[in-house]
């Protein structure tokens, strides 16, 4: 099968929906001509023109806004943010409108909005560029959060949310930007809500997201080689979040570590221990554990950012506690 | 005066008559308790809705704010789902979910109002975005305070319809006052007009309580907005003769009872029925019919109101999302 | 000892440091000659004037980012921003700048910068003014985040906001205001990241918030009268959060519920669950539990209103159930 | 021309010349994969920070943005302390937490630059702010570009300081382009001192690469500032000859060669040199003695950033709060 990156894999399901829907638009700063910061739209432009392509003015708050405004009134807009800090100064909109507007017309008006951009420390962009913040719009009830780890699923993940009418939180880790995998020449979706069991394994669980499945993958080849099998499970969605794959592994496991490389105060590692606290107690032989990024704003010297991030050691570590508890 | 038929002049009054006497009975039946949370009304306001709505259809989209009353009535919510809605029933136009200042309708074109101050500006805009990409020929619409003009929605709204020609009415309803800041206070440019032309855009200052000139006004805006030459900002100058939101003092620190007397009696309602009649365009008989047909109509949607049923709290989680 | 309400002890702190700190100013909007719109600031504009009592237009972002300006260069704003509904328009400012400057600047700025407000679901304010919002904050490194309970900590904590050099987040229940307690006329103070235990007990453990500790405090009632006793603990501060007395209080009880009116995914029952769960493992003699507000914009209609916040006899039943595991 | 000193001419042309060096060896050092991040360079808009920053003293605050590297050494943080912090070393400005676009220098008035476009213009309204409440005579600097003047932050920052008379510089750095998006494309006016007026301001367009027309108006705007009238916008038209970012194409899809060479023919230090030696106001060897200390502290700038250390990582959780 063919392969393509992260970036074209979810750029190919955009022009086929673009293709086929000639009411999704997108809006960002570059996405036009340019074809996005991140090679986004490359191509897209030639084809669809200003109004479907609608570079913008540096107005966060300004183009969600009236992204809102549009998909309360029939077409699809897909706003291209480049970084996911960048939409903070649309949190309002965001959290206040997208997320409500559903809710408060009792399901009489749609909000089939797509958010895509960058997440993730990657590359000394310091802290400015290098936030994630999937965790907020977990909590806010209203969002759909999408963090794929790979280019098969961003794939089919960004087709379900083009297709859906509910607003999409898609968050592409820069670290994977150019990582390749197969993707198929035909079309599929990836439903919202279902869990990648990346790599089945009966000694711990360790469930994962977007760049550290490669580094816990890492550390579970180390691992095999010892003899003890990981399993090794990636959410895909953290909102709606597939929990039953989670304790059915951990039925089989009795053991969870959660490895991520955002915050871990109310982070996603938080909401995993809990509900499976509260619901897989007595499978448990060990208590479950959280691997996070430092809890910190991101530095930008190079030793320092890695410092904060989880690293293939220290995952490895992690896991060997959980099997010695 | 505007050339109009009878009928025309007629609606019109009919329009800003129902608005008033739908909110003197939600004041009342706050002061009774019926209504729940907070409730602003729209009170010496009317000419402004009722003159921008008489031009637009159900296609057409309206977004607007906390003081959002007379924009849902004027744009076609009947009276009883804006009261049910104040009450807190089912039946209300948004089933209860939002109460006053959250009325959807979009049947109608109504499109929400937001308890939060900025984001109407924005989402017409959006509206007007959706019509141009998919050549509707409808045109979004937004009402919002002097106070919403510092915000920074304000600049990016006006801005982005104004790059983009896109189909957009921003009705600027100047009543002088943000709750009790002043609008000289919270800008040295109260010349709101000119604010928006330094956008670029057209924009136009007319008396918010004559509803001739926020109707001529308007006719233009749609017009040009129709035609594919851009967004227009109108600026309803007007005022509010009752409190902020009901329950707080009417007068506050922030204004004195002359200026509010003066505005009392530039009441937009009584002063365009003056002249309708002055001009002989309506006869008493006209306004006699009008205001027995509206009373009824407030009367009976406020039984209907009362009368509603609670919505089913086993609901409670419904249409967060589109499939549930 | 004298009695006094939730916001009048809130006020005697902030008239009390601004009698002794000058570069102590108010920003929001109606704080000045008309006291705020929760009778926070009433009778300071008289002595103070309109520099340290400042109304504002209604910019939110706009202040929240000048507060962040005059923070680090001298002076100690306090923003009072009514409902923490609002500041979702300056979460830009809140994230990226406030909550950064210290560590951007290697801890040569400071960022003494009080933000306090409304939270809470009460009286059919509907979606737009019922948010608390706590653990975005949390989840986000640089926030004090305080959430204090009842009239006597709201005055030792703001008071302690007052003199520190963070920027804390200091979050008023709306359901509290008029709720009174004995407060003394010497001056005191609470420190954050400490927890206060409101009742002991051997029972289990219920960690509360805000208005849910009066809640607890009358199922414990109920079945102290059945000779059960409940441990109650209100961490008053969940940024930092005590975890500590929260450990010791269940390798006491062997049980833990949370109860708190705010969202459940990834709030702050979660972050709590999942540090027990990782550090007192094997006190547990029970699986934890958490009872939240149902996760869902807020709706105004009462009935509906009612139905998404925890109420006494969830309460009871969430412990009755906790206890019969 | 003005009439300043000879020590005064030559400072600003010092000063520029620093920036500039400084910039062409963070571009090389980009390339040789010294920088680790974005590098945004200045290089074509010296005038325009050195200009202004020439009023300012250390009690004086400069908050700016993405493109600082400028702004950070015309307010005084040594060249080494910023090639050092784009080396992402401990002896950076910022310690090596910030990079190119974290600037940090309080002790100079440097309280930093920004990744994201907008907050600066707020920030340096509430320096504004703290200097009126303490009475310290100081004023604040907010340096921007044109992109950022269709932010919220621009209407709701110039606003503010606008109706409370805050002692506020707001220098935009109109080099038409944000990013590769036309001013003339994000609005419809570009006469950015129009729009500052419509706020009640006082605003003044200057030739951005003209350093003696800058440091003329920034000369009435600080006095103005200090005097307690109230904030100036201060419009540098000007242009940014290398591409947004280091590793970006120059030309991009956005301009011409032709464009690009007509201002590089304008370059504004060697025009302010041109003029100097025209006039008589400096000599040649005036010149020559400043560029070779220039070079001789980059030279010595660079060895020190490369040779410095990295930060401990132990220490990567200190001063996220103030006791820690
Ligand atoms: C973002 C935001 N900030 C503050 C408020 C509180 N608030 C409600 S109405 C109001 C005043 C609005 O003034 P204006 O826009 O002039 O409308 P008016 O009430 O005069 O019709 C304020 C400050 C709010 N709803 N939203
Ligand atoms: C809020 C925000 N949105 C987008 C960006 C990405 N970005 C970085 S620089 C830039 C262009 C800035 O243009 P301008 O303000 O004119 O400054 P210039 O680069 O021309 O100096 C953009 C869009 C950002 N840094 N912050
Ligand atoms: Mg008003
Ligand atoms: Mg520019």
């Amino acid at each position: 099968m063919r392969e393509l990156t992260y970036t074209a894999a979810a750029r190919e399901a955009l022009a086929e929906e673009m293709a086929r829907d000639p009411s999704i638009f997108v809006v960002g700063e570059g996405i036009g001509q340019r074809g996005g910061n991140f090679n986004t739209t490359t191509g897209l432009y030639d084809l669809y023109g200003p109004m479907r392509l609608r570079d913008t003015p540096i107005v966060e708050r300004g183009f969600i806004g009236m992204c809102t405004g549009a998909a309360m009134t029939g077409t699809r807009p897909v706003v291209d943010f480049m970084f996911v800090d960048f939409i903070l100064d649309g949190m309002g909109e965001l959290i206040n409108q997208v997320a409500k507007i559903q809710y408060m017309s009792s399901g009489r008006l749609k909000m089939p909005m797509v958010l895509r951009g960058s997440i993730g420390i990657s590359g000394a962009s310091a802290t400015h560029h290098s936030g994630s913040y999937y965790p907020l719009f977990v909590n806010i009830p209203g969002f759909r959060v999408v963090v794929p780890s790979n280019a098969y699923d961003a794939k089919g993940l960004l087709k379900t949310a083009l297709r859906g009418d509910d607003p999409v939180m898609f968050l592409e880790h820069k670290a994977l930007f150019n990582q390749k995998a197969s993707v198929p020449e035909e079309e599929y979706f990836i439903p919202f809500g279902k869990a990648a069991i990346v790599r089945e394994g009966t000694a711990a669980t360790v469930v994962a997201l977007a760049s550290m499945i490669r580094k816990v993958n890492e550390a579970a080849d180390t691992l095999a080689k010892e003899g003890v099998n990981i399993e090794i499970i990636d959410p895909r969605t953290v909102a709606p979040l597939d929990i039953e794959t989670i304790l059915q592994s951990v039925h089989k496991t009795g053991r969870l570590l959660i490895v991520d490389e955002n915050f871990g105060p109310c982070g996603i590692g938080a909401e995993i221990a809990a509900q499976v606290t509260a619901r897989g107690f007595d499978d448990l032989d060990a208590p479950i554990q959280r691997l996070n990024g430092v809890h910190t704003p991101t530095p930008y010297s190079p030793p320092l950012e890695a410092a904060v991030v989880p690293n293939s050691a220290q995952v490895l570590q992690a896991i060997r506690d959980l099997l010695a508890e | 005066m505007a050339d109009l038929s009878k009928e025309q002049y007629l609606a019109l009054y009919r329009q800003m008559f129902e608005i008033r006497r739908t909110e003197e009975q939600l004041a009342k039946a706050h002061q009774a308790g019926l209504v729940h949370g907070a409730c602003h009304t729209y009170v010496g306001e009317e000419a402004v809705a009722t003159g921008v709505c008489a031009h637009l259809t159900a296609k057409d989209s309206v977004f607007s704010t906390h003081r959002g009353h007379g924009h849902a009535l004027a744009k076609g919510v009947p009276p009883r789902e804006v009261m049910a809605e104040l009450f807190g029933r089912v039946t209300g136009c948004s089933r209860g979910r939002g109460g006053s200042m959250h009325l959807f309708s979009p049947e109608v074109g109504m499109m929400g109002t937001s308890g939060i101050v900025g984001p109407c500006i924005l989402q017409a805009t959006g509206a007007g975005y959706s019509a141009k990409l998919m050549n509707t020929g409808a045109v979004g619409v937004a009402f919002f305070g002097d106070g919403a003009s510092n915000n920074g929605a304000f600049h990016e709204g006006l801005n982005l319809a104004t790059i983009w020609d896109l189909p957009v009415i921003f009705v600027c309803e100047n009543n002088m006052y943000a709750t009790e800041i002043a609008f000289s206070y919270a800008t040295r440019n109260t010349n709101m007009a000119e604010r928006a032309r330094s956008y670029g855009m057209s924009a136009v200052a007319v008396d918010g309580n004559d509803v001739l000139a926020v109707y001529q006004a308007a006719d233009e805006a749609v017009r040009r907005a129709r035609a594919g030459n851009g967004p227009t900002l109108i600026e309803g100058k007007t005022y509010r003769t009752r409190a902020h939101s009901e329950g707080m003092p009417s007068l506050g620190t922030y204004r004195t009872q002359e200026e509010l007397d003066a505005w009392k009696a530039r009441d937009p309602i009584s002063t365009y029925k003056a002249k309708l009649l002055q001009s002989g365009a309506a006869a008493e008989s006209d306004f006699e019919q009008i205001e027995t047909a509206v009373q009824r109509l407030v009367d009976e949607s406020f039984e209907f109101a009362k009368n509603s049923p609670y919505p089913d709290p086993s609901t409670v989680s419904n249409h967060i999302f589109s499939a549930s």
